[in-house]
C-alpha cells in the first residue's frame, strides 16, 4: 500500500511555546484519520503545516512521496491537498456558486471557469445547498457555511482532505448528514484526515486515530486501541467534560 | 362634434403659444439687429451731436492660485492686474482705429497651484469665456503648459513670475515675458558685491530644488566662476523645507556670501535660520521673499538680507508710458490698504504691455497687436520693456533689469527696504558686512 | 463567452464612449479638455480599482506609475525622439516593470502596512527623480514647441492625445471588465476576501498579487505620459503629486470599489463636481463658493464613506436586487 | 567636515527630533488602540500652529500659556472629530476610516485656506539664544525639547499608572477582549482619539514657535510621522519619540556626507525598507 502522507519527526515552536513535537505517522490512501486530543493540543496547528501554511523547525512533510516540507499550501492545494477550516472562512462578498468555483478553478485540477461552474453545481448539490448557488456566501448561516466550506474543498477534487471540525456548531441531525457525507467521500476514493471533537464520530468513521496532547504524539492506533489506551485516558481525564463523553460513547 | 372642435381649439392654443415661445427671441432680435443700420441712417441727421462710440470688451482671462502653495504671489499679482483694469476702464477704454472703445473685463479660475487642470482652465478662457488676451499662471510650469493652449488657438499672453528662460526657448510665437528672466535673478547681486568688497571670494549657494530656483542658481554659478568666485557649496533643498540647520550646518564657516533661496515660505524661514543659527557670512542675497513686504516679520532676521526685485517702490524710473511709481503705490494702497509688492507691480506691468500693444495696431487682431508688442521698447513705472524678437528667444525680456533691495534699519530702528543696486537707482549705500 | 453580452459590461463601455465621443462629434475644444480631465481621471479609477477593488490592496502610491510613466515617455520623446505611440507604450512598460520589481516585495505586506508602503514608494521615487540628472533632476524635462508640428501642430497634437485618452480608457474598461469576469480575477476577488483562504484553495496569492499590481501599473503609465507631452513639460512635484493618488482612491470609493461601473461614475462625478465648484461664480456670504470647493468635496466625502460605504454602485446593487443583472 | 560641524549637527538633529517625537506621538497612539492612520494629523497639527499663533498675536497670551488651552482646544477637538467621523467606521475595513480622516482633512485645510489664505504666517518669538561651546542653541527649541519631555513623561505615567491609562492599553491589546471584561471601549476610543489630536495639537503649537507655517505646513510632519512610526514601531507612543531622534540625527548627519537632496530618498528607502524586514518597527512594538 502506497503512502499518500508521511509525517516525520515534525516539531513546530511558536517563540518559546513548543505546539509540535516530534509528530511522525504514515497515511495510506483511502482512509479516514481520525485527530484528536484537547484543546490547545496542536490539532489545527498540525494541519496548517501539513498544508504549508507553517514550515516546522524539524521533521519532514512527505506528500505522494514528494518532500512539501517547505512548500506553501498554493503548491499544496495544486498537489492535490484541500482543507476546510475549523472557523469558517466563507468569501462574503462572491456567491455560493463563485466561492466553489475558486476551489475548482485553482485547486487539484486547475479548472476553466466554465467547467468550474460546472462542478460548482454539482458539489453544492453533493453538500446539499444547491439552492443557495446565487447567493452571497455571507448570508448563509452556519451550518450552511460549513457545507460550503466543505464543497470549496471537494470542488478541487483533491486527494487528501482535511476536515477541521466540521461537525463543531451542528444539531444533531446535521451531524448525521455531515458523518454520512464524510463518509461517502471517502466513498470517491478521497483520503481524509479529520479533526473532531466529537468521540462519537469519530469513533465510528476513522480506520486510525492519532491523539496529540500538548503537542505531543501520545498514541496512534485503531478506534479501540486508542479508546483503551491509558495515556490517552490520563490526557483526556485532564479535561474531565471530554474524558466523560469519551467513556459515555465507549 | 362639440368635444373635437373643443379639442382642436385647444390644440391650436397649445400650438400658437409654443409658437409664441419660439418666436419671442426672434420678435426681440430683430430691432436689435437692425439698430446699426438704423443708427447709420440717421446719423447725418443728427450731425452735431457726439457720436456715442461704439464699445467693444476685450476678455484677459488667466488663472490664479487660489489655493495651494503659489497663494501669496499669485493673490498680489491679480490685485495689480486688477488695479490696471480698472483704471483703464475707468479712464474710458482703449481706442482703436475704427472709432470703437476697447473696455476690459477679467476671467479667471483657481489652479490650485497645479497641473492638472491648467490646459482645461486655459481652453475653458479661450473657448467658453471667448478672453481675447490671456496672463499666464504664476510659476513656470504652469505657465508652459497654458503656453500650449495660447499658441495652439493664436492668442497673446503675457507672462508674469513664469521666469524660466527655457519656456521663451521652446518656439512660441505669441508669448511674452514681462519680468526679467530667471538667469538674471541673482548675477547682479554677485556685481554688488563685488562692488562692496572686491576680496570676497567664497560663495555658498543653497536653493530650492526646483525648476526656477535650479535655473536661477545655474545661471548664477556659471557668472560666478568666470567672474573668479570659488563657489565652496551649491545645495538643494526639498520644496516645503522647514528645518535649514542640517543644510546651514554645511556651510564652511569662513564664506563670504551666501546665495540662493526659492520661494517666499522657504527663503523667510531660510533667513530666520541663518539667523537663529548665529550664521556668520558677510552677505546674503535671497531669492523672491526678500522683497516682499512681509518679509520682515521675521524681524531682526531680515536685517541685512539682500534680494532681486522685478520692482521696487522706491526705485523711480521717468515712465514714458502709464502711471508714475507714486501714482500707482498711491492707487494701489487705496485700493487694497497694503503696500504694492513687485508681484503687484508685475501684474500691473502686465497689462500695460496688453494696453500699449493695443493702442499702436488700433485694432484688436492678433497679428496686428503681435506686432506692436513685438515693436514695444518703452519705460514704465515698472521699469523698461522690451522683448528679444529672435526665433530662438522670443517673447524673452531684454529691457528689463533687476533692482537689489536690502533690509536696513532707519534712524528709529526699525527695518525698512532700500534699493542699494544698480548704484544709480540706490537710496541708501549697501550695509556690508552684515554680521 | 457569454460574460460579454452582460448588459452591465455594455452600459459601462456605452457611459464611456459617449462621454468620449461627444467633444470629436462637436469638436468643441473646451469639451475636449473637459472629457480630457473626465477621461484620464476614469482610467486612474479603473486601473487603480484592479488592485483594490478586485484585489483588495489599498494603494497610495497609484501616481507613482503615472509619474514614472510619463517621465519615461517624455525622455524618449525628447532625447530620443520618438514619436508619441510609442512613448506612451515605453512608459506603460516602465511603470509595469516598476510594479512587477515592487510588487513581490510590497504586496507581502497587507493592510495599512502596503498602504503606508505605498506612499513611502511614491515619495522615495518622486525624491529620487529630482536628484536623477536623465530626467533633469529638479527642473525636468521640456518639449520644443515643433514637437507637436510633427502631429500637424499644436491643435491636432491636443486632438491626437484626447484620441490617445478615449482609447485608453475604452481599454481600460474592457480589460477591467475582462479581468473581473476571468478565473485570475475570480482569483484576486478571493485573495482581497480572505487571502488566507484563497492560498489554500491553491490561489498563487503572490503570483496573482503581483500580476494584478502589473495590470494596474500599466494604465497610469500610459496616461502620463499623455499629460505631459500635452503640457509640453514634467517636473517632480507634477508627476508625483500624492493627492492626485487619493483623489483616485476617492473616486473609486464614491461609485463603489470592486464594481466595473463605479470607478467610471466616481470619476465622472468627482470631476464634474470639482470642474463645476471650481469655476462656479456663486458666492456664500461675501466669499466666493470657489474658496469652499475643498470643504464640501470632504463634506461629500465623508457623508458617503459614513452612509454608503459600498459607494453608489454598490449601494444600488445591494438595494434593489433588480439591478445587479444590469449593474456591473 | 570636522569635530564642530558633526557635534552642532548631531544636537540640531536630536532637537529637531524631539519635535518630529511628539508630531508622530500622536498618530502612533491611534493606530495603536484602534488600528486608524489618521491622515488628518497633518492638519490638525496645523491647527495647532494657528490656534498658538492665534492666542498670542491676537489676545498677546504667551505662546507656552496659549499651549496649555490649544491642548485642551485639542482633545476637545479630537473625541468631536471622533464621534462624527470615526465612530460609525471604526470596525468597517480600514480603508473607510482612511478616507474618513482624510475626509476630515480636506475639511479642515478647506476652511483654514479660507480663512487664513495660506500666507506663512510668523509668530515672531523669541527667547534668545545659549551659547555653548561651539554650539548656538535657540531658546525656543530648548523649551520645545523641554516640553516634549515632560508631555512624554506625563503620557507615559497617564498610560502606565492610571486606571484610564490602563484601559487605554487594554482596548489596544484587544478591544473584544476589554470590552468582555466591562471596559467601556467606546469611551475609551474617543478618548483615546482625542489624546491623539491634542498630542498634535502641542506639536504644532510648539513648531510656531520657531518655524513660520500655513494651513499646509503640518502636511510634511504627518509624512515624517509614517517613517518615525516605521523606526519606532507603529502603535507605540514612546516608541515615536526614540524614532523621531533617530530621524531628526540622520537629516542632521547625513547631509554632511552626501548632497542634501538626497537625504529623502535613503530616508524614504529606509523606510519601506524596514516596513519590509520589520513591519513592527525597528525598536520592536506591537504589531
Amino acid at each position: 500500500m502506497s503512502m499518500l502522507l508521511q509525517v516525520q519527526g515534525v516539531t513546530k515552536r511558536f517563540g518559546g511555546l513548543q505546539a509540535l513535537t516530534q509528530v511522525t505517522f504514515d497515511l495510506p490512501k483511502g482512509q479516514i484519520f481520525g485527530l484528536i486530543g484537547p484543546n490547545g493540543a496542536g490539532k489545527t496547528t498540525l494541519f496548517n503545516t501539513i498544508n504549508g501554511v507553517y514550515h516546522p523547525e524539524e521533521g519532514r512533510i512527505l506528500f505522494q512521496g514528494k518532500d512539501v516540507t517547505q512548500m506553501h499550501p498554493y503548491h499544496l492545494a495544486k498537489m492535490g491537498m484541500a482543507r476546510t477550516h475549523q472557523i469558517v472562512r466563507p468569501l462574503n462578498e462572491l456567491t455560493v456558486r463563485e466561492n466553489v468555483m475558486v476551489g475548482a478553478c485553482f485547486g487539484h485540477e486547475n479548472q476553466s471557469l466554465g467547467k468550474a461552474a460546472k462542478i460548482a453545481d454539482e458539489t453544492l448539490d453533493f453538500v446539499k445547498i444547491s439552492g443557495r448557488s446565487d447567493q452571497l456566501a455571507g448570508s448563509l448561516n452556519v451550518a450552511q457555511k460549513k457545507r460550503l466550506e466543505m464543497a470549496r474543498a471537494l470542488a478541487a477534487h483533491p486527494r487528501l482532505l482535511l476536515l477541521d471540525e466540521v461537525l463543531a456548531g451542528l444539531n444533531p441531525s446535521e451531524i448525521d448528514g455531515m458523518i454520512q457525507m464524510v463518509l461517502d467521500i471517502r466513498a470517491q476514493g478521497i483520503t481524509i484526515i479529520m479533526i473532531e471533537h466529537l468521540m462519537k464520530a469519530v469513533m465510528n468513521v476513522s480506520d486510525r486515530i492519532l491523539v496529540l496532547d500538548y503537542g505531543e504524539q501520545i498514541a496512534e492506533g485503531s478506534p479501540s486501541e486508542i479508546a483503551n489506551h491509558p495515556k490517552v485516558i490520563e490526557a483526556y481525564l485532564g479535561d474531565p467534560k471530554l474524558a466523560e463523553k469519551l467513556m459515555e460513547e465507549d | 362634434m362639440k368635444r373635437s372642435l373643443f379639442n382642436l381649439f385647444a390644440v391650436l392654443v397649445i400650438l400658437s403659444l409654443a409658437l409664441a415661445a419660439c418666436g419671442a427671441p426672434a420678435v426681440e432680435e430683430a430691432p436689435a439687429a437692425e439698430a446699426p443700420a438704423a443708427a447709420a441712417t440717421e446719423a447725418p441727421a443728427a450731425e452735431e451731436a457726439p457720436a456715442a462710440a461704439v464699445e467693444k470688451t476685450a476678455i484677459v482671462g488667466f488663472t490664479a492660485s487660489l489655493t495651494g502653495k503659489l497663494n501669496v504671489e499669485s493673490t498680489r499679482q491679480n490685485n495689480g492686474f486688477k488695479l490696471w483694469m480698472d483704471q483703464v476702464n475707468a479712464a474710458g477704454g482703449v481706442p482703436l482705429a475704427d472709432g470703437t472703445v476697447v473696455k476690459f473685463d477679467s476671467k479667471f479660475y483657481d489652479d490650485e497651484s497645479n497641473k492638472d487642470r491648467v490646459q482645461e482652465l486655459y481652453t475653458k478662457l479661450v473657448t467658453e469665456d471667448n478672453a481675447d488676451f490671456l496672463i499666464s499662471p504664476y510659476s513656470s510650469g504652469l505657465a508652459d503648459a497654458s503656453a500650449v493652449i495660447a499658441e495652439q488657438y493664436g492668442k497673446i499672453m503675457v507672462t508674469t513670475g513664469a521666469a524660466s528662460d527655457s519656456t521663451y526657448q521652446k518656439g512660441y510665437t505669441l508669448v511674452y515675458q514681462a519680468y526679467t528672466p530667471a538667469s538674471a535673478y541673482l548675477t547682479g547681486s554677485l556685481d554688488l558685491l563685488a562692488n562692496a568688497d572686491a576680496a570676497a571670494k567664497k560663495i555658498a549657494i543653497v536653493h530650492e530644488n526646483d525648476k526656477f530656483s535650479t535655473d536661477v542658481v545655474t545661471a548664477l554659478e556659471a557668472y560666478a566662476i568666470e567672474k573668479g568666485y570659488e563657489v565652496v557649496l551649491n545645495e538643494g533643498y526639498d520644496s516645503g523645507t522647514t528645518d535649514f540647520a542640517p543644510i546651514i550646518n554645511k556651510i564652511p564657516a569662513d564664506v563670504d556670501a551666501i546665495m540662493g533661496g526659492g520661494h517666499f515660505a522657504d527663503g523667510q524661514q531660510f533667513a530666520k535660520a541663518l539667523s537663529d543659527k548665529g550664521v556668520a557670512a558677510k552677505f546674503i542675497s535671497l531669492l523672491v521673499a526678500p522683497p516682499e513686504p512681509t518679509f520682515a516679520e521675521i524681524g531682526d532676521a531680515a536685517f541685512g538680507i539682500v534680494g532681486p526685485s522685478q520692482w521696487e517702490p522706491l526705485a523711480a524710473f521717468a515712465p514714458d508710458y502709464g502711471p508714475t511709481g507714486a501714482e500707482f503705490i498711491e492707487a494701489y494702497k487705496a485700493a487694497f490698504g497694503e503696500e504694492p509688492s513687485y508681484h503687484a507691480a508685475g501684474g500691473y506691468a502686465a497689462g500695460l504691455i496688453l494696453q500699449k500693444g493695443i493702442e499702436t495696431a488700433g485694432s484688436l487682431d492678433v497679428e496686428a497687436v503681435k506686432a506692436a508688442i513685438d515693436s514695444e521698447d518703452m519705460m514704465t513705472f515698472f521699469g523698461h520693456i522690451k522683448f528679444d524678437t529672435s526665433a530662438e528667444n522670443h517673447g524673452l525680456q531684454v529691457g528689463h533689469s533687476m533692482v537689489y533691495v536690502q533690509w536696513q534699519k532707519d534712524a528709529s530702528g526699525a527695518l525698512v527696504k532700500q534699493v542699494v543696486w544698480p548704484l544709480e537707482g540706490k537710496t541708501a549705500e549697501t550695509v556690508y558686512p552684515i554680521k | 463567452m457569454k460574460q460579454w453580452l452582460h448588459p452591465g459590461f455594455w452600459l459601462t463601455l456605452l457611459i464611456v464612449l459617449a462621454l468620449g465621443l461627444a467633444p470629436v462629434f462637436t469638436r468643441n475644444a473646451g469639451l475636449r479638455e473637459t472629457g480630457f480631465t473626465i477621461l484620464l481621471a476614469i482610467s486612474m479609477a479603473v486601473s487603480l480599482n484592479i488592485i483594490m477593488g478586485y484585489t483588495g490592496y489599498v494603494s497610495f502610491g497609484h501616481v507613482v506609475f503615472y509619474g514614472l510613466g510619463g517621465y519615461t515617455g517624455m525622455y524618449l520623446i525628447d532625447t530620443w525622439g520618438a514619436p508619441l505611440p510609442l512613448a506612451v507604450l515605453g512608459g506603460g512598460a516602465t511603470s509595469a516593470l516598476l510594479a512587477f520589481g515592487l510588487g513581490k516585495a510590497i504586496l507581502r505586506l497587507r493592510g495599512a502596512y502596503f498602504a503606508l508602503a505605498t506612499i513611502g514608494v511614491n515619495e522615495a521615487v518622486r525624491t529620487f527623480v529630482a536628484n536623477f540628472k536623465p530626467f533633469g533632476g529638479p527642473t525636468g524635462i521640456e518639449l520644443q514647441f515643433s514637437v507637436y508640428k510633427q502631429y500637424g501642430g499644436a491643435a491636432d497634437a491636443l486632438w491626437l492625445t484626447y484620441y490617445g485618452v478615449i482609447a485608453i480608457s475604452v481599454f481600460a474598461v474592457i480589460f477591467s471588465y475582462y479581468i473581473k469576469t476571468s478565473k485570475f480575477g475570480l482569483g484576486l476577488m478571493s485573495i482581497r476576501e480572505d487571502e488566507d483562504a484563497a492560498e489554500v484553495m491553491g490561489v498563487i496569492t503572490p503570483d496573482a498579487k503581483t500580476m494584478a499590481f502589473v495590470f494596474s501599473a500599466f494604465l497610469p503609465g500610459m496616461l502620463g505620459v499623455l499629460f505631459f507631452f500635452k503640457n509640453g513639460n514634467v517636473e517632480p512635484a507634477d508627476a508625483f503629486r500624492l493627492g492626485f493618488s487619493i483623489e483616485s482612491l476617492v473616486m473609486i470609493m464614491l461609485g463603489g470599489q470592486g464594481t466595473l461601473l463605479g470607478p467610471v461614475i466616481g470619476a465622472l462625478g468627482y470631476q464634474r463636481l470639482r470642474g463645476l465648484l471650481l469655476t462656479s461664480d456663486a458666492m456664500i456670504g461675501s466669499l466666493p463658493l470657489k474658496d469652499f470647493q475643498l470643504v464640501i468635496a470632504g463634506l461629500l466625502m465623508l457623508v458617503i464613506i459614513l452612509f454608503i460605504p459600498a459607494g453608489l454602485v454598490g449601494w444600488l446593487r445591494q438595494k434593489f436586487a433588480f439591478l445587479r443583472r444590469i449593474l456591473v | 567636515m570636522n569635530a564642530g560641524m558633526i557635534l552642532t549637527s548631531l544636537v540640531d538633529g536630536l532637537l529637531i527630533g524631539v519635535v518630529y517625537g511628539i508630531a508622530a506621538m500622536g498618530l502612533n497612539l491611534i493606530w495603536g488602540v484602534m488600528r486608524v492612520i489618521n491622515l488628518a494629523h497633518g492638519a490638525l497639527i496645523s491647527l495647532g500652529m494657528f490656534g498658538v499663533y492665534l492666542l498670542f498675536s491676537g489676545l498677546g497670551l504667551n505662546p507656552y500659556l496659549s499651549l496649555v488651552l490649544v491642548a485642551l482646544l485639542g482633545l476637545l477637538m479630537g473625541v468631536l472629530i471622533y464621534v462624527i467621523a470615526i465612530q460609525r467606521v471604526i470596525n468597517a475595513p480600514y480603508l473607510s476610516t482612511l478616507l474618513a480622516t482624510f475626509a476630515i482633512n480636506m475639511i479642515i485645510i478647506g476652511l483654514g485656506t479660507a480663512a487664513f489664505t495660506t500666507t506663512p504666517r510668523d509668530i515672531g518669538f523669541s527667547l534668545g539664544n545659549v551659547e555653548l561651546g561651539p554650539l548656538t542653541l535657540q531658546g525656543t527649541r530648548l523649551v520645545a525639547a523641554l516640553v516634549t519631555l515632560t508631555v512624554t513623561a506625563i503620557l507615559y505615567t497617564f498610560l502606565y499608572r492610571t486606571r484610564t491609562g490602563k484601559y487605554i492599553r487594554a482596548v489596544s491589546n484587544n478591544r473584544a477582549a476589554a470590552e468582555l471584561m466591562g471596559i467601556p471601549s467606546a469611551r475609551i476610543l474617543a478618548l483615546s482619539f482625542g489624546i491623539g489630536t491634542m498630542l498634535a495639537a502641542i506639536a504644532g503649537g510648539l513648531i510656531a514657535t520657531f518655524f513660520s507655517f500655513t494651513i499646509l505646513s503640518g502636511d510634511l510632519y504627518q509624512q515624517k510621522s509614517f517613517i518615525i512610526g516605521v523606526l519606532g514601531g507603529l502603535g507605540n507612543p514612546l516608541g515615536a519619540l526614540v524614532g523621531g531622534l533617530i530621524l531628526g540625527v540622520l537629516e542632521g548627519v547625513l547631509p554632511l556626507t552626501m548632497p542634501n537632496t538626497w537625504v529623502p530618498v535613503i530616508e524614504f528607502v529606509l523606510f519601506i525598507v524596514i516596513l519590509l524586514v520589520k513591519p513592527s518597527g525597528l525598536l520592536g512594538g506591537k504589531k
